[in-house]
């Protein structure tokens, strides 16, 4: 049972990631968090994934991450939480203990007639192309949404003709 | 009782649930909701590619997960996009100092 | 054209103009701002022709529903299914998109980034289509997600507000955090299923684990949160009232409705174990009802009122819905879907009009986004009698009186509410109208307020709205009125779409 | 035939409607052209209802709707045509005196198109067979006495007197809802003589259900105790609109579907007790604040619900009859009054009964007109008034519980001493206040003169009238009496000769009373009381109050705090969570 300590790994990379009051130690931990999540993607045999999940979750959101505390700065967020630190505790436990009750333990799943392939490609490129062209709208919609977002509105009053 | 394998990730992607849910009660600095956010992402791709493994389908799930990491880190680039301009308009990222739109 | 040809293109229509309308707008914005120093912008004229377009598509499709029932397509392995309420939803966000094109073309005129507005809208319309027509319970959520984008951004489109960019950063931060726990009941379903067909598409067996009873209910608060209940609902006030007020108009017309129809659509996938769905609707909607009443009460914004309004229509909505799922009656769920059209048109009549006097207020208050007051509205009937004549007419639908659209709808609903013939769901029937009653008190002293003639020292100084405008007012008041007084004209419309919900949870 | 009778039917609502859009259309018309296309209308659509009359029996129009909203069927029978010539005539009578009230006002064309509106409206409710479209005529005549209230909305009372009307009668609208409701959702159908024939088929409890709701309806609508405090408040509209929708038209709406339906519930065990109880406490409680106010026109409006609570009352012994008999003649001397009080308000500007007095000298025409109102609503013989409330009277005593039966006598009594109080108070005895009042106009003296016509002869069509509802409503029973029969019955009847002596009281009372000081003295508490609407108001104003204050503080869970709003969030799942875990569900 090795892997508990991959486990339990996450546990505390997950727990310092929004525990740490740095934000740039928070975005390292995420990616500590990230990259002990892609090896556990990759012992459960999705080894495409499990890159993508690297290069994208640890990589490119950890670099988006410090280039967008670097422009706010990076701060010490030492404020006291809004909601009671105990009635979140509390009702993150209930929810997590009513949940579990629920979901463990899982049986291994007995669909070893699923005639669907097991090819990742294939999967990906022909029977859910739909999902990979909406990736695509999605990434063009959120160009646009960032572009709008870092416009500079105060030229708005200079080019009215009216 | 022996934990298997699924079970053991099943706890991880709990624990990761929890654990970004909690931060996003707790937590005031947009930033760090971004990382909080992310890090119940990771709980649920987990998940997938879990379910995935269970089910024989693991390639299904992986186009899935990729699917699913693509539209989240595309949410967390459009959260952060809006921190910065708060940062610019309100100099702080305290969901309590853009709680202005009230009762 | 093919029905399969039409259908196809009712999808990807918007999906690949909605970068032209963009690129060529930025593009025309540049080369005129250089070579003539006025700018120009046709980007609202190619969203215009775009929504023109799909109208064909449209009608295509709708003649081969009608004609042969519900037809569906495939790309990749994933198939599209348009079924009564595909049908329904694609009229409504195609009839609401191509209202708010020509709305906003004064409105929106000569702001900054006018390109990417309709490139959003248009991408949006696309979008809400796809996600009602998918049959795959992933590609739901991606559709879902994809739809989801995009009033992000147009929430926080005026971001030199600040108002604006903390309703975008709600909105965006509440909504991420639902789309997570729907995810993860997608995820639950598939584990335990190794299958993620909807709507009977593929003859799977729903095995009776209790993880698919979590996923039901984390469908419902995941999806709930899109579709503001409570007590989910609180992005919903300050998103819809900071957005451009066409924006709000689709936001609250089209968008909440649609993600009640993801909910639905999932839980109709595991129906046969969560079978009480509808009984956690219908207690859900009766906390719309009466919170979205409430405090609406004591709003001074006219748009944040409405927004407020917009959370107990969607408690009606959800109560007719809940009805269906619990006791199979098709009137629920047909006054429900009847109830989606005419809150689309009363609610997008109604903020397009506020929208409009803001615009209008511009040049007198020297701020065109200022939010508009309740006072604002002091006396407008006599600089704008037609506005104001719609609005009253848009406002009086939403309170539920006769004979306007919106009180044809609820009385649907309750008399399925009635039929149930069980004294708690009658004791919920005269709940919600007597809510619709509450609801009278803030809508009444906005008309008061109208055609007072004392006007606001604004009024006088105020622009005048344009011919476009006035059209689409026109246009919508004349459909509340016309479907109030022929409400029987919709049932070929509401009617496929409620059995589609009736076939899912009562087995036909 | 049946073709010119639907055209008849459908242009006595369409011809109102029709002129109300010709009326928005013109709303930048010159005035004397608004004035004129109004009066048009309303005269036209008056013709076409008079000429319904004789048509025999009932006759349905049926326009296809569908689905679960019914065909939008009319039909014509005797309780709906003598509403819609009421309220045409009525209305025409209005709009006439309306000409010269209103001359020079602004937003004209706001003010007419509404009346027209509410007039066709008013039609469509008392001709439709369909009780989802009487639903929905019932909630446009609210939205038009809403509308009309606060006509003079820069004034906030009477845009508080509007909204308070309006949320009133809509509560009464959910109980009509409520009973149609669930007639539909048993019989699966909403035409009226359908339901009627099917009557058997329906649970007891469903029937009770609907009676409960109709009645509820019927007293938010008809401004019976407790229900009645928008009346009052409603005063604030202009006196035309009183006249027409506060006393002769819209008013009477609750007492017309009681007694439309009265066939369908009197079996209900307690309906009937429910519905005399509300008529004799109304009855009483609203004659006592009549005699205690000091604005001329809520002093009328309390008179009114006192009159309404007459017809409830008659309703409940049983005497559809006697009801709709005084529903006439009420209609025509209440219009009459209103309409005086109007002459008097518009020529010297106030309300106020202590600053008046001694108006006689100075109007001797209102005057004339106003005490013959008077008369009528005191119930001296000859006059409308007394016929019909002998008739309820008579029914009450023979039918009804005697507690009952004495309430309305010393109700009687009590209108009689306030009707001379007012009388007195306005135009006789010597003028306390230095008063120059305008000249009447003679469309003003034209409208008053046809109504008191109308007051000194309408008893005379009694005989006629329950011939007419005999042969026209299959589902009532009535005994039609001709004019001798009936002035025989009623001179025989010896408890008249009594109330003719209570009421001869109520006058002497006023007259003894106002000589002797100190017996005022020793009543102020109640008189006080009284004139504070005996406490009603008040628990209007604590229901409202408690309404704002929750919605006031409901609005502290929008706190505008990421963090909370997706507390929020979980909590809603867990509270779901819980349900399921505990099994409940």
């Amino acid at each position: 049972m090795w892997q508990l300590f991959i486990v339990i790994g996450i546990c505390i990379a997950g727990f310092q990631a929004i525990e740490s009051k740095r934000l740039s130690h928070s975005a390292l931990w995420l990616a500590l968090t990230s990259a002990l999540t892609s090896w556990l993607m990759y012992l459960l045999g999705a080894v495409e994934a499990a890159v993508i999940e690297l290069s994208v979750g640890a990589g490119v959101v950890t670099i988006l991450l410090v280039f967008a505390i670097n422009i706010v700065g990076d701060q010490k967020d030492e404020s006291k939480p809004l909601v009671p630190k105990y009635l979140a505790m509390f009702i993150i436990l209930t929810a997590l203990v009513m949940l579990g009750s629920m979901l463990i333990p899982i049986q291994q799943a007995d669909f070893l007639t699923v005639t669907s392939t097991s090819v990742f490609a294939k999967s990906m490129w022909e029977e859910r192309i739909l999902d990979t062209m909406l990736q695509i709208v999605l990434l063009f919609a959120s160009v646009l949404g960032v572009l709008s977002l870092m416009e500079d509105r105060s030229n708005e009053k200079k080019d009215q003709s009216s | 009782m022996t934990l298997t394998f699924p079970d053991l990730v099943l706890i991880a992607v709990m624990a990761l649930f929890g654990i970004g849910l909690y931060a996003l009660l707790t937590i005031r600095n947009l930033i760090r909701i971004i990382v909080a956010l992310q890090v119940l992402v990771k709980g649920v791709i987990l998940l997938i590619i879990l379910a995935g493994y269970l089910t024989n389908q693991i390639g299904m799930a992986q186009s899935m997960a990729l699917t699913v990491i693509v539209a989240d880190t595309i949410v967390a680039v459009l959260g952060m996009a809006l921190a910065v301009q708060i940062m610019r308009k309100k100099k702080s990222l305290d969901t309590s100092d853009i709680a202005e739109l009230k009762r | 054209m093919t029905a399969d040809f039409a259908f196809k293109s009712l999808l990807l229509l918007p999906v690949i103009a909605f970068p032209f309308i963009y690129l060529i707008g930025r593009a025309s914005v540049r080369l005129s701002t250089r070579n003539t120093g006025t700018q120009r912008n046709p980007a609202k004229w190619i969203a215009l022709f775009v929504m023109l377009l799909l109208v064909m598509p449209l009608v295509i499709v709708v003649k081969q529903f009608t004609a042969q029932g519900p037809f569906s397509t495939f790309i990749g392995s994933i198939e599209l299914k348009m079924d009564g309420v595909g049908i329904l939803m694609s009229i409504v966000v195609v009839l609401m998109s191509l209202a708010v094109v020509l709305f906003s073309d004064h409105y929106m005129s000569h702001e900054v980034g006018e390109e990417k507005y309709y490139a959003l809208l248009v991408c949006m319309t696309g979008m809400v289509m796809g996600m009602v027509t998918s049959t795959d319970l992933f590609n739901l959520w991606v559709w879902f997600e994809a739809m989801a984008i995009t009033p992000y951004i147009l929430v926080a489109f005026y971001h030199d507000r600040a108002p604006a960019l903390e309703a975008g950063v709600k909105y965006l931060f509440q909504s991420a955090a639902g789309t997570m726990l729907v995810l993860f009941g997608i995820i639950l379903v598939f584990m335990h299923t190794g299958s993620l067909c909807l709507g009977g598409s593929c003859a799977i067996e729903i095995p009776k684990e209790p993880a698919l009873v979590v996923a039901g209910l984390l469908f419902i608060t995941g999806f709930g949160v899109k579709a503001a209940l409570v007590p989910m609902h609180t992005w919903l006030p300050d998103a819809h009232s900071q957005a451009p007020s066409g924006v709000s108009a689709i936001l609250s017309g089209v968008v909440i409705e649609a993600a009640l129809i993801a909910m639905i659509r999932a839980l109709d996938m595991i129906s046969p174990v969560f079978t009480n769905a509808g009984t956690f609707l219908i207690i859900l909607s009766v906390g719309n009802i009466i919170l979205g009443n409430l405090l609406a009460l004591r709003q001074t914004q006219v748009k944040r009122m409405l927004a407020f309004s917009s959370i107990s229509h969607m408690g009606y909505i959800v109560l007719g819905i809940g009805i269906t799922m619990s006791y199979g009656l098709i009137n629920g769920a047909q006054g429900s879907f009847f109830h989606i059209v005419t809150h689309a048109l009363m609610k997008g009549l109604s903020f397009m009009i506020v929208g409009a006097l803001m615009h209008a207020y511009g040049n007198s208050k020297g701020d065109a986004h200022a939010p508009l007051e309740i006072s604002d509205l002091n006396g407008v009937a006599s600089r704008f009698p037609g506005l104001a004549f719609a609005l009253s007419i848009g406002l009086l639908s939403l309170a539920g009186i006769p004979p306007l659209a919106g009180f044809m709808s609820k009385w649907q609903i309750f008399v399925a509410g009635f039929e149930t013939g069980n004294p708690a769901m009658i004791g919920v029937v005269i709940f919600a109208a007597l809510n619709s009653v509450l609801s009278l008190a803030y809508y009444a002293p906005l008309i008061n307020r109208m055609y007072r003639q004392k006007p606001t020292p604004y009024l006088a100084k105020a622009g005048r709205i344009a011919f476009s405008m006035n059209m689409v007012f026109f246009a919508l008041g004349i459909l509340i009125i016309v479907v109030g007084v022929m409400p029987g004209t919709w049932n070929w419309l509401t009617n496929p779409a409620a059995q589609i919900i009736q076939k899912a949870f009562w087995g036909g | 035939m049946d073709a010119i009778f639907s055209y008849l039917v459908s242009s006595t609502i369409g011809l109102p409607w029709l002129g109300s859009l010709v009326l928005v259309i013109l709303a930048r018309a010159n005035e004397k052209t608004q004035h004129w296309i109004a009066f048009l209308f309303s005269l036209l659509s008056t013709i076409c209802a008079i000429s319904l009359i004789s048509f025999n029996g009932p006759a349905a129009v049926i326009f296809p709707g569908g689905g679960v909203f019914g065909d939008i069927s009319l039909m014509a029978d005797g309780l709906g045509i003598m509403l819609s010539v009421i309220a045409t005539g009525i209305g025409c009578i209005s709009i006439l005196f309306s000409t010269a009230y209103m001359k020079g006002e602004k937003q004209l064309s706001r003010y007419y198109s509404l009346m027209l509106f509410f007039i066709g409206a008013m039609v469509g409710l008392v001709l439709s067979s369909n009780l989802f479209y009487t639903f929905v005529f019932w909630e446009i005549t609210a939205v038009c006495s809403y509308a009309l209230i606060s006509f003079y909305n820069d004034d906030p009372k009477a845009v508080r007197g509007g909204m308070k009307a309006f949320i009133i009668t809509q509560l009464g609208g959910v109980g009509l809802l409520v009973g149609s409701l669930i007639l539909y959702g048993t019989l699966h159908t909403l035409h009226i003589p359908t339901i009627m024939l099917k009557l058997t088929n329906i649970p007891p409890g469903v029937l009770s259900l609907a009676g409960f709701g109709f009645l509820i309806a019927a007293v938010a609508k008809s401004a019976q105790v407790p229900l009645h405090t928008w009346l009052p408040d409603a005063m604030e509209a202009p006196t035309p609109i009183s006249a027409l929708i506060h006393a002769a038209t819209m008013v009477n709406a609750g007492v017309y579907l009681l007694a439309r339906f009265y066939p369908a519930f009197y079996t209900v065990p307690g309906w009937k007790d429910a519905i005399i109880m509300i008529g004799a406490i109304t009855a009483i409680l609203s004659a006592i604040m009549a005699a205690t106010a000091y604005d001329l026109k809520r002093v009328l409006a309390y008179s009114t619900i006192s009159q309404l609570a007459y017809m409830v009352y008659a309703v409940g012994v049983g005497d559809i009859f006697a009801s709709q008999f005084h529903l006439l003649s009420h209609a025509l001397f209440k219009a009459l009054l209103f309409l005086a009080a109007g002459a008097v308000i518009h020529s010297i500007g106030t309300r106020d009964m202590r600053l008046m007095g001694g108006l006689g000298r100075k109007m001797p025409f209102v005057r004339s007109m106003f005490i013959i109102g008077a008369l009528g609503l005191a119930g001296i013989p000859f006059f409308n008034g007394f016929w019909s409330k002998d008739a309820i009277l008579a029914a009450g005593f023979s039918h009804g519980p005697m507690w009952a039966y004495l309430i309305m006598l010393i109700t009687t009594g009590i209108t009689a001493y306030y009707t001379t109080r007012c009388v007195w108070m306005v135009f006789l005895g010597e003028p306390r206040t230095e008063i120059h009042p305008h000249p009447v106009s003679p469309v003003m003296k034209a409208s008053l003169f046809i109504l008191s016509i109308g007051t000194l002869t309408s008893w005379g069509m009694g005989g006629r009238l329950a011939e007419f509802f005999e042969h026209s409503l299959p589902f009532h029973h009535f005994h039609p009496l001709s004019i001798a029969e009936r002035f025989a019955e009623v001179f025989t009847f010896p408890m008249t000769y009594g109330t003719l002596l209570v009421i001869a009281t109520g006058m002497v009372v006023y007259l003894y009373i106002k000589r002797v000081r100190g017996v005022v003295h020793d009543f102020r508490g109640i008189i006080q009381f009284a004139e504070n609407g005996l406490g009603f108001d008040a628990l209007n104003a604590v229901v409202s109050q408690v309404t704002i204050y929750t919605a006031e503080a409901l609005r502290y869970t929008q706190t505008g705090v990421l963090n909370w709003n997706i507390f929020g969030m979980l909590l809603g799942m867990i509270a779901m969570l819980g349900l399921i875990e505990m099994g409940g569900l």
